[in-house]
Order: structure tokens, then C-alpha cells, then sequence
């Protein structure tokens, strides 16, 4: 089964993209959602983690409206994490096999 | 679809600084009642609801851990507890509750129902989950 | 596709209540159903009908009302979070002797058990909180 | 010495309302003043008096009141932040036509200069939140 | 005593993902009528709360961004943006709104009211505050 | 002047901790509560930043009823730390010139 893991924590502020990426599954999808999506810009002190991550096999995705909402554009995010809207993130939940929330 | 499912609760906050703890507790109880599968994983600060010896009294907030002594009761029994996250806390098995069930199979035994689990056994209990409840 | 959602925040000072709303609609919108919408802990306080937000900013509370007006949705609250957190329908509030029902159209009052059949019969799910 | 309190939290969600309650009734003890008790954020919420928590439990809003009948405590709800959240005295209520007040006993809305004020009349200001 | 208190601002957190940034320059215009000297302190995630070009339109939240830009007019103009937090987040201040104000004793001169801080600046700002308010 | 700073969350949860004994001056004090309380106990993964830190002068505390409600007994408190109860938090806004509330 594949899971989709949602973290709407800033990885500056929270250890909790730090567990889900220790506890998740290689064929797994991490989204970024909220003050997650901070995660998922390039040079910061977390993209490290998450380019090893993908490394490994696991796919990132990042929701776009949340990005806009800070003022973070698209082409600062690390390559091979796909933007997604809110549609998007409908459909990760349904193509996935459950969804677990690193609240 | 078999109207069974793997219910597993994600718990990892630290009792009393936020109700999350107590509530899981809750749903659990409450779930108990409709005889799906239930697994209890304490994960980071999530290990801290199962201390021994809690005492609410100087901040006037109801003592609610004596309930988990219950879980076994309720035929919850399958309670895993992240090893990693212990020892970081410098915490061992032993400052926690030892959570006991009876076992019906076997005349009634009385078992342990504390797992101690390492990254790659948690990482299996969330990808097996068939809900994901997140505390 | 069937979905269930958990709300563990309030309005206004955490985005998982406005996420949960945005993630809802959407589904709706791409042709999946929305078996329950379980609002627990502090989220219980979405289904206020006493909240009147600026005229510029969103009334999150009145967006659930429509939502589930529009598209018959089941918002349930967790009755023993809303009885902590003072969310009334007139029962309670007759049976706890205060003023007036203040909660929201199209929410009702309920207890656990509907969030853990929720996770039964939906096929997803969906927890959003802090 | 004179203490401002400002409240960021409500009820049970978070301890911060615990807290603030237990630092204020321990001031008081200890022969300080409270010169004022902001509540701002979701804090408002702990000035609802529809609250009926678990006999078993605290009733975390009653004990503000109660603190406050005691020791004539000035307890202050910032007034944007409860009408978002439908917090509502008689005015309000009447002015914004909803069905009754459910403000809490001693507790009084009014703006965030009140908190301004409370910083630059205390000694010290404390602030309790998530 | 004098009346006149240093208020000091300390933002950490980012806006939107909870109402914090907002509430804090609510409370920051307010209190500009009360005429007391007001600085304010962006560190940790509190440094997102000045990018540019924020959009709020998809997730269907008020865009307070602009707000910042009048602080000048309000006099608040002693904003301290910590340098260490803006480069972990792989930022510069480019990325930020450059806030500015008319310096009335120096003929209405347009000014930066934008100032990186080291540590122990930061520290000195912390120390140095008559009130704290913590967002 | 000096300031007293309180610390109400985990430091195995979020980074407010860390940014306090960042930006910390010598002869300030931080003082653990809710569930900071975790934060004074010996042999964690932050043990050493607070023994680092008292090096440098820093004085710590923790609120005993909060460490009490968590089951974690004071005797596993690094050495050093007091233990104080909500009258001796009071004591400690008051004897200190202002207070940072490390939210």
C-alpha cells in the first residue's frame, strides 16, 4: 500500500517533516501543504533532507495556492517537486492507499 | 469491502499541554465498541502519555491517565511505542505503564501489551493502516 | 470516490479549518462524495452561528453552512467538545439551561462514534489540524 | 507589582488558558495586582458562559469568572477577535441580530487599546499562548 | 515612570498558516496612537510575513501584506529582520517588501526603515524591550 | 536589564528553545512550563545545549507542577535546574525586568 503524508508545518519550526521522512515508505508521496510549503524551497537549511528523500524514491508535491499565499513562486521550489492546486491534492488523496496528517 | 478495518492512531504530542492525548484516548474508547482492529502507536512526544506516576492535581486538570490501564479491557492490545523516540528523551520501558490485556485464546493469560518498535516496524504500521486517526 | 473529513481547529486562527473547507469543496467539485464532515476539539467552534467576521475577510463558518446547504453535506460536531466550548442546538441549550441555540444551519450535534463510522464506510480519511 | 495578562488560547485545546488562570490566581496570593486580563486570538473563547464541561473536569471559564468576582478583575475581550468568533455581550447580540448574549459573568468586550494601555500601565506583562 | 515604554514585537511565526502575523500588526497600528516607541522584531518563520508578492486569492484569505507598507505613515519605522533566519530559508532581503518612512527631521526624506540584525543585536532587542509582545 | 524567558513547548517538537538559547544573554533566566518541562530532564537529545548554556551563565527553571502532571520526577532533572512551583514563576517575572514568552 502506498501513503500519502500531508505536513503543514514549517520544517524551521517543527520536527515534523523530520519523522515523516524518517518513518516513510519509498513509494510514498509527501504533500506540502500551509506553513509546510516553506519546505519545499531550494537552499534552505531542509532542502537537503528532502533531495535525499527523492534520492530514495519517495515523491514530493507542494500546494500552490499556499506558495502564492506567502509570496513564494513556483521557480523557487527544488526540482522535481510538482505543484499541485487543491484539485491536485483531491487526487493524490484518492490515488494513494490511506493519508496520514503529521499534524 | 469488509466492513473490518485497521484503525491505527497516531499519538505524538505530550500529554496535558494540549487535549489531543485525552481525546485520542476517547475515540479509542468510543471505537472499541465497534469491533474494527485497533493499534495505538506513541511516536515522538506521544511516548509521554504513558509515563508513570502522573499528577494533575497542581494544574488542576483531570488525571486521565489511568484510563490506558483500561485499554486491555476493551480489547485493545496493540500498543507499539517508538524505541528511537525513548531513548532520545531518555526514557526506557520501564517509566512507562505496562499495559496488560487478557488473552481469550489462551485461558485468559495475562500478556504484555506494550511493543517496543524500531523506524522500519512503524513506517509498516502506518503503510498497513487502513485509517489513519493523527493526534 | 468517498471521503471523510476531521476538523481539530477552529476558525480564524488556524488555516486547517479553511485547508479542510478548500480540500472539501475541491473534492466535490471533481465528482467525489463527502460521506461526514466531523468537527472535533477546538473545531467544534466552526459551527457557531454567532460569528461575524469583517465585511473584507471570509466568514468560515457561514462558508460551511453554504456548502453543506448546497451540496446536502452532514456536518456533525463532537458533542462533548462542543458542550466544553459553549456550541449549543436547543435541546442543549434547554437542557443546560442557557440562552439560546448559537449553532450554525446544517450542523448537528453527535458523539464519537460517528467520526469511527466515518473512517468505516469513507474510503479516505482526512484529518486537518495543528 | 502590577501584572497584565494577555490570553492567546482558549479553553482545553491548549494549557495556555490553564496556565495564565494559575500564574494570575498565584500573583494574586503572592500580594500583586492584576491590572488587567486581556483575552485575544482564540483566547476569547474563554468568555463564553455556554460552556458545561465533564463534572469530572475543570470548567476553565467559570474559573476566570469566579477568580474575577473575587479579587474584582478587569477581564477583557478583544472585540474583533469575538465577533470573528462569535463571542457576543447584549449590544452585540441585539446589534448584530443573533439570538441572545453568551458572554460570561465579569468578562467585558472592548478594543485592542486596552492591551496597549495594560502594557504601558503594568510592570510587567505576561503572555500565555500556543 | 515615564509614559513612554519601548514596545517590542517579536514575529516568528509565517502568515496565513495561522492568524498571528495578522493580529500582530493589528495590535502594532492600534497602538501607534498611544505614541510609545515601537520596533519590531521578524525571526524564525516571522521573516515570511515581509516577502513580496503574496497572492491569497486560492486559499480564499484577506491579503494583509500591503498593511506593512503604511507603517512608515503610522511612525514605525525600526524593523529588525534577522539575517540568520533569511538565509536558513535560503532568502535575502530582496525577497522582502523594502518598508520605508519620511523622516520629518530630515525634510521628509524617504528612509529605509528596514535593518538585518545579527544575534546580538537581536539580543540587545530583546533585552532592551519595555514590553514584549510575542507573536 | 535582565529577562526572563519562558519556553512552553517540547524541545523535541519545535525550535523554540533552540532560538531562545540563541539570542539568550548571560545573565538572564529561561523557565521551562508546559510542555517545555521535558526540555530540563537529563540524558535527552537537548540535555547539552542547557548544560552548554548554563556554562555561559544562563540560570534555568522548571515548573514542578508541570513535571509532576507529566510523571517525570524531579530527581531526573539535569543539576542545576530549580524547581519551582506557579508562586516562584511569579517571583521570577517579577524579579526579572521584563519577560520574552518563547510561543
Amino acid at each position: 500500500m502506498s501513503t500519502l503524508h500531508t505536513v503543514n508545518k514549517s520544517p524551521f519550526e517543527r520536527n515534523s517533516l523530520d519523522t515523516c521522512l524518517l518513518l516513510i515508505k519509498n513509494d510514498s508521496t509527501v504533500l506540502l501543504i500551509e506553513d509546510g510549503v516553506s519546505g519545499a524551497l531550494q537552499n534552505t537549511t531542509a532542502s537537503q533532507s528532502i533531495s535525499d528523500a527523492m534520492q530514495e524514491g519517495v515523491k514530493f508535491a507542494v500546494l500552490g495556492e499556499d506558495l502564492n499565499a506567502r509570496g513564494l513562486s513556483a521557480d523557487r521550489v527544488i526540482d522535481g517537486i510538482s505543484v499541485v492546486d487543491y484539485a491536485g491534492f483531491v487526487q493524490l488523496a484518492a490515488d494513494h492507499d490511506n493519508v496520514q496528517s503529521w499534524l | 469491502m469488509s466492513t473490518t478495518k485497521k484503525f491505527t492512531y497516531i499519538n505524538r504530542k505530550a500529554p496535558y499541554g494540549s487535549v489531543y492525548a485525552l481525546e485520542s484516548l476517547e475515540v479509542v474508547l468510543i471505537g472499541a465498541a465497534f469491533e474494527q482492529e485497533v493499534q495505538l502507536v506513541f511516536v515522538d512526544d506521544g511516548v509521554y502519555q504513558l509515563t508513570k506516576g502522573q499528577e494533575t492535581d497542581g494544574i488542576g486538570m483531570k488525571n486521565f491517565s489511568k484510563t490506558y490501564a483500561a485499554l486491555g479491557d476493551y480489547d485493545v492490545n496493540q500498543i507499539y511505542v517508538c524505541e528511537q523516540s525513548l531513548a532520545d528523551r531518555g526514557l526506557t520501558l520501564d517509566d512507562l505503564q505496562a499495559l496488560t490485556y487478557e488473552d481469550e485464546d489462551d485461558d485468559w493469560a495475562e500478556k504484555s501489551s506494550m511493543n517496543l518498535v524500531n523506524r522500519e516496524q512503524l513506517s509498516d504500521l502506518i503503510s498497513d493502516a487502513d485509517v489513519l486517526l493523527n493526534f | 470516490m468517498k471521503f471523510a473529513i476531521q476538523i481539530n481547529e477552529g476558525p480564524f486562527t488556524h488555516q486547517a479549518a479553511d485547508t479542510a473547507y478548500q480540500f472539501t469543496k475541491a473534492a466535490i467539485e471533481n465528482g467525489h462524495d463527502i460521506f461526514r464532515v466531523f468537527f472535533y476539539h477546538d473545531g467544534v467552534n466552526n459551527g457557531t452561528m454567532y460569528g461575524v467576521p469583517p465585511v473584507d475577510d471570509r466568514n468560515v463558518q457561514a462558508l460551511w453552512s453554504d456548502l453543506a446547504e448546497k451540496h446536502d453535506l452532514d456536518l456533525v460536531v463532537c458533542v462533548a467538545a462542543a458542550q466544553r466550548r459553549g456550541i449549543m442546538d436547543e435541546d442543549e441549550a434547554k437542557r443546560h439551561g442557557k440562552g439560546a441555540a448559537n449553532i450554525a444551519p446544517k450542523f448537528r450535534i453527535s458523539g464519537l462514534g460517528q467520526l469511527i463510522e466515518a473512517g468505516i464506510q469513507a474510503d479516505r480519511l482526512m484529518v486537518f489540524g495543528d
